[in-house]
């Protein structure tokens, strides 16, 4: 799991599309099926902590970017 | 051999008249004689025959030596003439060429007035330039002439009216008679120790040609000539030409006319002075005044008036670059800060929320298949599975008995399909389709066919 | 038995499927054809096992991943 | 942060616009469009500060210069 | 500033028109501006003073000169 | 000034007149002006003086020949 | 002025006209003009002054003996 971490946000969700995919085809021995299914729950769950950790960030950084004060200059006109 | 020894006429008289022509003798010759055969053509020239007793000679007289002749010649006038001889080419004759004519009579005086008159214009006293200036302003003037005559007293008088700060000194001389002379060139020696005279007047009234001979002598004439002090002659009337008034440094007509030569008139002279004098005024005025407008010209001038102008526009144009600086610095800023603002909202537009929310879609969208998929994929195992389970409990073997059917198993557990598989006391199993029967046999009995 | 245990699910399905068309053909002795559905009937066994298995896993995750907070931004917009 | 002090206006504002351009083409992987957009906020801080700098300094020479006393005989005039 | 005092009204003039007009070409970088405005400024302030200086001399001659009496022949004039 | 002294009036004239010419033509630079402005000024004031003088000798060598008695000689007449 | 007076009233008269005409000629320039002009005015000064000064003569009559005694005009004749 430490060595996903270096994977990104889109290898991982590659990985998980192809799993998605494989999985829709359909003739995926059961067992195989179970093994990739939770593969694909890995992959998931990596996807959607890197999103919400993105999330945060975005959110942090618009409200520091709401404080920023205008310019006298540009208002004077 | 032949003609060339023969002279042309021509020649001939040419050679004639090179000699006539060479001989001084025959040049300035003073002739007397009678005229006759007198003609005057209507160009003025003369023509006549000069002749006495014995002998006779063409003469001609020009118009332009005859025009100021006194007399008018005529046939049988004795006249005195002087001239040059020389041949006329055409007729072969000589000619004498006449340049002065006098009526014959005056005689031997005229002849020697004539003959001193060449001799001292050769000699070169009558020159020009053997002339002295009169001095325009005398202090004194010398008057050499009878002190009883009417000249001396014109004399004195003109002077005194013109100019009465002029000293008269009269030297009396003698003016007629054989003494005369002497008594002139004394008085002029006199006057030229003394040294007093700035100028001298030598003259006397008018009167016969004997009565002013003194002036037509050698020894006044050289005595002029001489003289440091510059000398007028006045000698009898305007008409009376002397040998002293050929030497003279100045020819006075009168002796009156003398006087006013000798000395200015004194109101001209002051006129002349105050007249220079306010010329100077004016002159100096004029100058000052044309000196002055140009400086006033100068310093009215636009550029002396204005120095205002010298740096007034400078600073407007300074004002202006300030202006200029202020507004391109700011435009520069504004321009940055637009620049800044644009990049700032393209950022603000390219935030990657975008990105995410696509990431989540698709996140959202494997996310739901993975467990769909996974769970079609058991749906669809199971169905598999009863479909084939349902199918082997059809074919179950078990449900033929259903229909009262069993089935016996001997001790050894196999199935009994004949009744030899059995034998009294064997103990069977009888399988039915709802459960099994332990059985012993009790007996066995074969078919009969 | 602990052989089989061996057996992917589809292996067993196949031999099920075999079994099943020996059972049709008709001309199996009785007591033979007793022995292929008791067979059959094992193996039916098995495949049952495998599937009830899966289920559980897939249902176990599914749980786990209902766990997962749901993301912040994505409601807001 | 302190080494980019030396960064001239111009050039955070190019690294600036190369960054937005990134942004904009679109196909930047998320964590480092994150990243990225980080980057670019702070150059967009950085060359507001430049700026409000500059427009500070302005407007104190502009008030120095408004108190230049004005010429006399141009008004005389 | 002292280096300045030895150039001419018509350099320093020349400068500042050089200056105006790279601020007015506008590709100027904005902390090169700064300083540029600056030495705009000095220069304005440089060539105002030079003129201030002049007016001044002007002035004073004028007045001198305003003493002086008029011409006596200019006025029989 | 004290050099100037032995110009004549006409060179003062010329010079005065030069320079009337140069400030009139208008492109003198600043400095040189104001020195050329200066120079026309001390020009003027000397021709003005020398004038004066001139004006004054004559004004005086007038009034003792005013006084000039008429000729005596003269009126005796 | 004293040298003057060996100068005879002709040189007088003649430098009078001299300067007359050199000042009418007009280039002369002023300091020379008024040197001109104030030896002009001595001159005519002095030439009005030998016209006036010198009294009436009488005229005089030299003997042959070297004699002098007054002369009186023959008013009878």
């Amino acid at each position: 799991m430490t060595a996903d971490k270096k994977v990104t946000f889109e290898e991982a969700m590659e990985q998980l599309e192809e799993i998605v995919e494989q999985l829709e085809e359909g003739d995926v021995p059961l067992e195989e099926a179970i093994d990739i299914y939770k593969k694909g729950m890995e992959l998931s769950k990596l996807c959607h902590d890197k999103l919400k950790n993105v999330e945060a960030q975005i959110a942090e950084m618009i409200t520091e970017d709401g404080k920023r004060e205008p310019f006298a200059i540009a208002e004077e006109e | 051999m032949g003609t060339e020894r023969y002279l042309t006429v021509i020649a001939l008289t040419k050679y004639i008249k090179r000699k006539f022509d060479k001989d001084p003798h025959l040049q300035n010759v003073f002739v007397k004689g009678e005229i006759s055969n007198f003609k005057q053509h209507s160009s003025g020239h003369m023509y006549f025959t000069l002749k006495d007793e014995k002998a006779r000679i063409l003469a001609v007289m020009f118009s332009r030596y005859n025009q100021n002749m006194k007399f008018q010649p005529e046939n049988g006038m004795k006249v005195l003439i002087k001239g040059d001889l020389t041949v006329y080419e055409q007729s072969g004759q000589y000619q004498i060429y006449i340049k002065e004519m006098q009526p014959d009579g005056i005689g031997e005086l005229y002849l020697a007035y004539e003959q001193l008159k060449e001799k001292l214009e050769t000699e070169g006293l009558f020159s020009p330039k053997a002339k002295q200036d009169i001095p325009k302003y005398p202090e004194c003037v010398g008057v050499i002439t009878s002190p009883t005559g009417a000249a001396v007293r014109d004399i004195i008088t003109t002077i005194r009216r013109r100019y009465p700060i002029a000293k008269i000194i009269v030297y009396p001389a003698l003016v007629q008679g054989n003494q005369a002379a002497p008594s002139i060139v004394n008085c002029i020696k006199q006057a030229n120790a003394d040294g007093q005279a700035d100028v001298l007047i030598a003259g006397r009234g008018g009167g016969s040609i004997e009565e002013l001979w003194a002036f037509n002598e050698e020894i006044v004439a050289r005595a002029i000539y001489k003289s440091e002090l510059p000398i007028i002659s006045a000698v009898g009337h305007e008409t009376d030409f002397t040998i002293a008034d050929f030497v003279a440094d100045l020819r006075a007509p009168t002796p009156t006319g003398a006087a006013e030569l000798a000395v200015p008139h004194i109101d001209e002279l002051a006129e002349r002075i105050w007249n220079r004098q306010s010329r100077l005024i004016r002159t100096m005025r004029e100058s000052m005044s044309r000196q002055n407008i140009r400086l006033t010209r100068i310093r009215k001038s636009y550029a002396f008036r204005n120095p205002q102008k010298l740096y007034e526009q400078k600073l407007e144009q300074v004002d202006k670059y300030a202006e200029q600086l202020k507004r391109g610095a700011e435009k520069l800023f504004l321009i940055k800060q637009e620049e800044q603002k644009l990049l700032l909202k393209r950022l603000d537009r390219a935030r990657p929320q975008e990105l995410l929310q696509e990431a989540k879609q698709r996140y959202e969208n494997s996310n739901k298949y993975l467990t769909r998929n996974m769970t079609a994929i058991l749906h669809s195992k199971q169905k598999d599975f009863k479909h084939i389970l349902s199918s082997l409990e059809a074919m179950s073997p078990l449900k033929i008995m259903d229909r009262g059917y069993s089935l016996v198993y001997s001790e050894n557990g196999e199935l009994a399909k004949s009744v030899k598989a059995v034998n009294v006391n064997d103990k069977v199993k009888i399988q039915f389709s709802d459960g099994s029967a332990e059985c012993t046999v009790v007996d066995t009995e074969g078919k009969s066919i």
